[in-house]
């Protein structure tokens, strides 16, 4: 069991003609990601990898292959319209890597998407890997290894770092997702949580926060009252300056509100176990798992 | 991106807003002549890109032309938290009777636009949010809808205390402030104070803007705005050149693929006793232009002692970046060393690149940070 | 039985401090429409009539009194807006007097209607009259009698002129439905058709068209597939000249569409007998209806 | 209201439609001199409120300035369907590659906007939908929305059967169209023809807007597009007058309370072998003045035989409205005889009202037209 997608899940790549799209459905497909379509307009009809067929339209693309799931590698203008585009095309699970789309944009997407019950993960995120089923997005597959850790952060790299760790420590994971590191986000850890939660192979979590609104507050707060499974936290941007923007759009402290040590402090208050460095990750998890 | 209030203002005042006409001076002279033209008394109004102005000073009521020469003469040049003060806006002042406090931003929770207001008005917000949270209004607006009038009314009346006239005139203002804020692509949008005159009349009396970076593209107007002398050097070379870049007061160079890596980068410099000379997030790129311009902006600090890589390599090679940094380094005249970590896709062929030069390989992060900051000339104690 | 409401609904009056507003709620208290509340922003407190609460907002109008209903005398501009707020206050039932309200404002309500479940009647519209329960709007109550026929109408005064006859040939009235002149209305004649098809009380119909658009073509459709009772119908506008606005926005006669002949054709064709003239639809009704 | 290509074309290039340049000439040597400063070869069209004006022979292309002379000449002065021409586009002529229509309108069934587009463009839109129904493509717009990148680019893929520039270019003007169709408060928008030339360059030849009236207010602007000289006199008086009146080609001048009623005594009107001089619907109005002006309104028509008056009591009572009606009278010199129908409240007080007058009653709407046609000079049979 995974979370939001599994082996089987048939995927549609918006932008497959791209640059990163071509590149990144290359690697999804070695790692076994089951990708029934591509979309780029004007590029209807030719084929993609010698197996993945190309069409016009998202429509056309759900039309012909039933895809479930769709990956968006597209310019950050066109980036909101991709996602509607599959949302109207009957796409459930969205996942939009772009990075640098206006949060104007993601602002009106939003109840487009609860309108037809659909989940975005992203943008401006690494997407989400099922270990030894699926990829949707651009984890590096190579540190990864199927298991019982959750793991879910708004960052890229460091979540590869984290996963690293975890794989050369012996611990697999169920489900490794990255929401993003923008403001507006589709997926959020609440939703993560929730869904972590109802999967039976997640048996431990670790979740990656940095500065920023006060996502890991609420995200402590529901791992107190909803979460039976252990939990070991990581906050990165304990140095960052007030008002400046570290990269991602969403790691902006902004009048004392959204510090790593507010973050920090309500993870404590809750009972979540927070790693002053990446490499405590893996210890204070095997402090408080036993089958760790 | 952050604007100055005169530049807020315009767009505010493009929207409908009612704006109180200023002038912008940046020398007391051209303040007198503005205050001249548009008659004492008048506010001068430093204009930086920080908030806390008028704490420091930077806020003057002038009565006479007099008083604008003095205040003017004593606000350009001063520094505010760090900015020096290179303007002032000139602006009629104006009797009031009552202030209010404005403002529309981006809720991630709900992720929808929010209008944040208060009765308790020309006082910062953050602060009447902590000790009289009870007097401010929050209402989520529905993006496809936008502020619609009964919304807009309904919070005027609850601010104006059933006063109809200023319901009407601060509904009419939430509305045209919603426009303002979705149309120019902000991040957050504020009006503090909104003021009533004795005589009734609504004015916009202070504007912030801050835009979304994201949207700018969109916006090519924008550029213009940008207040280059406010900018440091270093970050603006670094967005000229494409690259996430924040200036500090340390000496460790940084240099990550990823903002998340980074900043835990930083962290751990901070960890281990040290202090990052920056924030730099150099993408996942291993093209040796871009390292090289990442490194000169790095070496152009004098405070930087040492330089740190922190790549993980994932989708990208690591030996394609060990050799772009190689490349880099060699083009560079480089006088401080350089920590390279590299971990991920190939690790073992760039490390074989790195050995045939002087460049310090590690293999985690923490043994990388512990070896840059063993470099530096004042070498922190260990943990 | 009637549609849309009865003796018990309770009734909030939107503009009713306002000159058409007082007027008009006097006239419907006269008739013993439960009016519970109005609403005039800045005159909150005041009572209207010696009874009725007048308050600022519909929010605080329906938390107050659990109105149900509402109908709206507001100038055009503001109506679209006065509508919004009554739905988003909980209102179900909106009846919106206003004429010349702009097009535009009542396409972009219509979704926020649609979301929140509220059925609108007009604008530009009459109302409806439950004879002997209760009335929403402004027909004159001097001319209608209970009974058991239904009529409904794109029209106001000529709407008077057929009740007036059938109450004279002593042809009660179930409900006596204005839906309004205006290109885009809330409820049109599919939804009445539909409302009074559900009405025991209703045993016959007499449906008043008028030039403009197609819905006497679709009405007419609908009652072939879904009516079992008695019904006659009436075309205004036959000597309209195409392309002149008759009063009602929605009387334009374009392109040879929406002509009075297209829409006798129709009911004819749907074996709905259509009276030339208003004072041939009583005999109408009598010759196919035993009951009359 | 109806405005001009000329003026409709202003709007979509606002609205950054790719409009062609333009001028409007009232004369033929006016239309030279533009036709000049464009560069021939030019189109000279004739702008005037009504469809059918190429097959009228009031759009000519003119490759030589004489051409421009003679054309805008011959066409200054036509009566196209009743308008006389007073003006003419003159436009630079574009060599055409494909033609598309493109139109929004207001679906009452959907209660949505929706865009119509055919690639069979330049003809008749209502042909097209009669002969080929298949070649037309309609879609629903969610006004919360508007019409989104992927709905506007899966129209233009449609119409311009997989050429991706041309598609492209479809779905930007569509998307503009929708903008300006919208926030000009029209109730139809189109385009037809939007052209490619041989080079590829998308083009709006041709634009038409029809207006709400509802919406004239929020748009002050409008009044000043307005044709004055296209508008018949009593037309124009009677909107001043805020009445809603339509001038017709009968002899029985009708004032009816409320427009379906209005609709349906015209109509009986012919029913008995009558015609109605005009359309119009007083309100519910005892206003004596409203009453005069609508009165001197139809009695400037110098067919008018006889005055009927059917009015329909309600909430307005009855007695009322007769006395406005004698008031009305007597203050105006009225040759022709009245009848008037006066049914409702108060019904019997108005009728003892009228006694004591020239005003001829009537109780049911039936007798009050039939009354009518036999006080005119050319009675018609009665059926």
């Amino acid at each position: 069991m995974a979370i939001f997608c599994g082996a089987g899940t048939k995927v549609l790549v918006q932008g497959i003609t791209g640059r990163d799209g071509s590149f990144h459905a290359k690697s999804m497909l070695d790692y076994g990601t089951r990708i029934v379509a591509g979309v780029t307009p004007g590029k209807g009809g030719q084929t993609f990898a010698d197996k993945v067929p190309v069409f016009d339209t998202a429509a056309e693309a759900v039309a012909a292959t039933g895809a479930e799931a769709s990956v968006i590698f597209v310019p950050p203008a066109a980036a909101a319209g991709a996602v509607c585009e599959a949302a109207d095309a009957g796409i459930k699970f969205v996942v939009c890597i772009t990075e640098g789309v206006p949060v104007r944009d993601m602002l009106k997407v939003m109840p487009y998407l609860q309108e037809r019950g659909v989940r975005l993960l992203g943008p401006n995120c690494p997407g989400l890997v099922v270990p030894g089923q699926t990829k949707l997005g651009i984890m590096p597959t190579s540190i990864v290894k199927p298991g019982a850790v959750g793991v879910v952060s708004r960052s890229g790299t460091l979540t590869y770092e984290v996963v690293h760790q975890l794989t050369q420590a012996g611990l697999g994971q169920s489900t490794c997702l990255g929401i993003g590191g923008d403001p507006v986000i589709g997926t959020d850890f609440l939703d993560a949580l929730a869904a972590f939660a109802d999967d039976a192979q997640t048996r431990a979590l670790v979740l990656i926060g940095e500065i920023g609104g006060d996502a890991e507050e609420r995200a402590a707060q529901f791992i107190r009252a909803n979460l039976k499974i252990p939990v070991v936290a990581f906050i990165a941007g304990r140095t960052a300056p007030p008002g400046k923007r570290m990269g991602h759009a969403g790691a902006i402290v902004s009048g004392g509100a959204g510090t790593a040590a507010d973050k920090e402090k309500a993870l404590a208050a809750a009972g979540i176990p927070v790693a002053a460095r990446p490499v405590e990750i893996v210890p204070k998890l095997r402090e408080i798992w036993r089958d760790a | 991106m952050n604007i100055h209030e005169y530049q807020a203002r315009d767009i505010f005042r493009r929207h409908g807003l009612p704006v109180p006409e200023g002038r912008v001076a940046t020398t007391a002279a051209a303040a007198v002549e503005h205050a001249a033209a548009l008659g004492v008394p008048v506010m001068v109004k430093a204009q930086v890109l920080t908030g806390g102005r008028g704490k420091a000073g930077g806020v003057k009521f002038c009565p006479t032309l007099d008083d604008v020469r003095r205040q003017a003469g004593a606000i350009l040049g001063m520094d505010i938290k760090g900015h020096r003060v290179g303007q002032v806006l000139v602006t009629p002042a104006a009797d009031i009777a009552a202030e209010f406090y404005l403002g529309m931003l981006v809720d991630r929770r709900t992720r929808r636009p929010i209008l944040i207001a208060s009765a308790a008005g020309g006082v910062d917000i953050e602060e009447v949010a902590r000790t009289a949270p009870e007097k401010i209004i929050q209402r989520q607006i529905d993006p496809r809808y936008g502020l619609l009038d009964h919304e807009a009314l309904a919070v005027g009346l609850a601010l104006a205390a059933g006063d109809l006239g200023r319901a009407r005139q601060l509904a009419a203002a939430l509305q045209k402030l919603y426009v303002a804020f979705m149309g120019a692509d902000a991040s957050l949008a504020e009006v503090n104070p909104f003021i009533f005159t004795p005589q009734g009349q609504g004015l916009a009396i202070d504007a912030k803007i801050n835009l979304d970076d994201n949207a700018l593209e969109r916006h090519p107007e924008y550029e213009a705005l940008r207040d280059l002398e406010a900018e440091d050097a270093s970050e603006r070379a670094a967005r000229e050149a494409g690259l996430s870049f924040v200036k500090l007061d340390g000496n460790v160079g940084c240099l990550v693929n990823g903002a998340g890596l980074a900043m835990a980068t930083m962290d751990l410099v901070q960890y281990y006793g040290g202090m990052p000379a920056n924030f730099l997030d150099i993408g996942g790129s291993s093209n040796p232009e871009k390292v090289v311009k990442a490194l000169s902006i790095i070496l152009a600090d004098a405070n930087v002692e040492v330089i740190l890589f922190n790549i993980f390599g994932g989708i990208t090679r690591c030996d394609d970046v060990a050799a772009g940094i190689i490349e880099a380094t060699r083009r560079l005249d480089i006088r401080v060393p350089i920590v390279v970590r590299l971990t991920g896709t190939n690790e073992q062929e760039a490390r074989r690149l790195l050995a045939g030069t002087s460049l310090v390989p590690a293999e985690t992060m923490d043994e990388a940070v512990k070896k840059a900051l063993e470099l530096t000339a004042t070498k922190p104690k260990n943990k």
